[in-house]
């Protein structure tokens, strides 16, 4: 019988090796995966470069796994804010690689991965310092700037609700990158506040099919 | 000269949105657009989280940790709005599905160029979130800014400076003085905003020429 | 008010002229929109593109539309049917062009127009002959061919159910290309079984937000 | 000699598709498949159109012209099962996350070229469907074929004359005389099923030189 449905997040995470990359769902708060963020800080992996709209707030969560000095470089598109100490302190210092993708190109690039796109043409960043060394064309009228796909090893998410297949329902504004970072790692990890029986979410309403989820585990009320 | 207030100039973005329009509102000054939508016409709001259809901000005590918006402030959802992930949230920006957007800026150009990301500063940590999209896919760029930077020199600008957002996007500017339409030759005013303020004083105040140009 | 559904399909396909480029959802019957056809059949617009899965099946739909002569060219994966008889005697005779596209790569130009994506490489068909003159790469150890998107003047689908807003929800397998076709048009006319009051579409669940549609019939019962 | 029927055939290559496997049927022969994938064994199947955790075909009378799979024929869903777009459905292909796709075949290559879609006369209506992005797109592809053709010729051959799928995309070849596996070394025996049929005979009746292997 299929059970993605995890008992920990140390067995869900026990595998994720130095130099991994990993994306993390969520847009500020809404759709953290707060408990696997800290079951990744315990679990001790390093050098991690992790894909993220945003650097971490304050203290907790993905400014926390920054602040343990576990990441070699993060991909986002606004890691500047007012509580962004602890990224802004060792990217001061030299310690964290920065790859500033604008939001929709970044979006993009994860979607792709997850679609098997080998690149794309985006309007977005042309004629800007973000396209800078990037090839460009010409297509129809408007000018575009070749974009990549992002991989990941591993991605780290938050959902609502969960079955034993790994189908996926989200709520509200949480849903934002988890969708698509779901698709575009090789082992995806979710957090839920629920888990259901088989059959219990509608069809209609998946809005991730478990294909793309491996490992499930529901957050303690 | 009375210049308009951060309120005068939200209401007189507002009132040129028109009944069912699809709009997105920039962080920052242009969130404030939202309040000022005239009563009973019907314009929906599209956040690049992943929203349709953004409400009124909450009452006090009845915010929901999982419905913000780009600026991560607490929001509500109206009848008709709906949900979606970042990929489709973009593709509709990307894709010139939203008739609107509304965004700030450091600099504008002649041409259109907006510059509202970066100051250019060498040890500045840059941040661009969903401008840049924002910039090349919606119908009808309009951005809104103070006329003037805080030691008064003007935002209207031959050359921007600063680093670009995206070249030759926007389409009408509001500034706290004046509103003016972006065009293949050059920037025309549309509108005087401030009081007593003379087209002369208007463009002493401006770094690039203005041409008259009958209201749209 | 906003209120994009329109009183007959007369009315809702009035405008489209002849040499239109013209999307029609479905996957054999399955959300077929058959109202819409006939009325396009109807209305009389000739020298059409079609954008469809197939080239039509027996007498009906998309296949009285090609017997009456209307269509020049169509973008389809799978024409050949035991019972395409419209189509293989036009295209046969010359006079209907085909353009015939995978599966996915036909599904994935669609969805670029919709996304705004000027061109992107796909792994599907290489060194096939459906990839012969085409740009081909190879990135990061394996081999691509770049696609462009496909756009359309209008679509015309079928889904479940609507509100006056044009939010869209559908019916298992009836889905299929309709929510990406929406977004690659730039009039997208929707059949519906029922249509609901604003706010009875549970906001989770709108698979094709309103944005994309333009005008909605409701189908007689 | 006794070659195995079609059933048999469906059944062997059920065999090798383990628990939790996502799996897309082809149209025709390999949709056989579902009948026999071994009961308790969990697998979860994929249609093109938009539908994973596909069930049996439902009772005469309950068909739903709503829920049906790539071969347009009604089938039922699982619970589990989810639904959603073409795009979707073809990110799934296309990008590597099925486990298994089973395709029919015209002809196979040495090289694991296949070609299922034309057979290359001039007046053929050509019909693709999504053959090509299976056979660049699942993680293994399995070919399911009778050994010859009709005329008695191998439809394993050095190098296709029909228009190919895809070029080296096929993993495993199951026919109605033997399972073969697809190797940078040429084409390998795994195992023949047909009765009453030596290596040697095989091997004549087969278009391209076969290694012996130790089944996987």
């Amino acid at each position: 019988m299929i059970n993605k449905i995890f008992a920990t997040p140390e067995a869900a995470l026990a595998d994720v090796p130095d130099g991994a990359t990993v994306m993390i769902s969520g847009f500020g708060g809404a759709g953290m995966p707060a408990l696997l963020i800290d079951g990744l800080i315990a679990q001790g992996a390093t050098n991690l470069t992790v894909v993220n709209n945003n650097a971490g707030n304050a203290d907790s969560g993905l400014a926390a796994l920054i602040g343990a000095g576990r990441v070699r470089k993060i991909l986002c598109t606004f890691p500047r804010q007012a509580d962004s100490w602890h990224f802004d302190k060792l990217y001061r210092a030299g310690k964290l690689e920065l790859e500033l993708v604008p939001q929709g190109t970044l979006a993009e690039r994860i979607r792709a991965a997850g679609a098997g796109i080998g690149a794309f043409f985006t309007p977005t960043a042309f004629g800007t310092r973000l396209a800078e060394g990037k090839e460009t064309r010409h297509i129809n009228g408007r000018d575009y700037v070749l974009e990549y796909p992002i991989h990941a090893d591993y991605a780290l998410l938050k959902a609502d609700r969960a079955d034993r297949w790994g189908n996926l329902s989200y709520r509200k504004t949480a849903r934002n990158f988890a969708p698509i970072m779901a698709s575009a790692a090789k082992c995806t990890v979710v957090q839920v506040r629920e888990t259901v029986a088989l059959g219990e979410l509608d069809p209609e309403t998946v809005v991730t099919p478990g294909i793309f989820v491996q490992r499930v585990i529901k957050s303690p009320s | 000269m009375k210049k308009f207030d951060r309120k005068q100039m939200a209401a007189r973005v507002a009132q040129d949105i028109p009944e069912g329009a699809y709009v997105n509102l920039g962080i920052g000054l242009p969130t404030l657009v939202a309040d000022y939508l005239p009563k009973g016409r019907e314009i929906i709001l599209h956040s690049e989280n992943g929203v349709l259809g953004i409400g009124p901000r909450p009452p006090e005590g009845e915010e929901d940790e999982d419905l913000i918006n780009a600026g991560k402030e607490p929001v509500t959802l109206l009848a008709g709005g709906s949900y979606f992930h970042h990929a489709d949230s973009f593709a509709m920006i990307r894709g010139r599905h939203l008739d609107y957007c509304v965004l700030g800026a450091f600099q504008v150009s002649a041409a259109g160029d907006l510059a509202n990301w970066h100051t250019g500063a060498p040890d500045a940590i840059p941040a661009v979130g969903g401008a840049m999209d924002l910039a090349v896919g919606a119908k009808q760029v309009l951005v809104m800014m103070e006329h003037l930077t805080k030691d008064g020199k003007s935002k209207l600008v031959e050359r921007c400076s600063y680093p670009l957002t995206g070249a030759r996007c926007v389409n009408r500017i509001y500034t706290d003085l004046a509103v003016i339409d972006v065009t293949p030759d050059g920037l025309h005013l549309v509108e005087i905003v401030a009081e007593d303020l003379s087209f002369d004083e208007l463009q002493k105040l401006s770094g690039v020429p203005l041409r008259y140009r009958a209201a749209a």
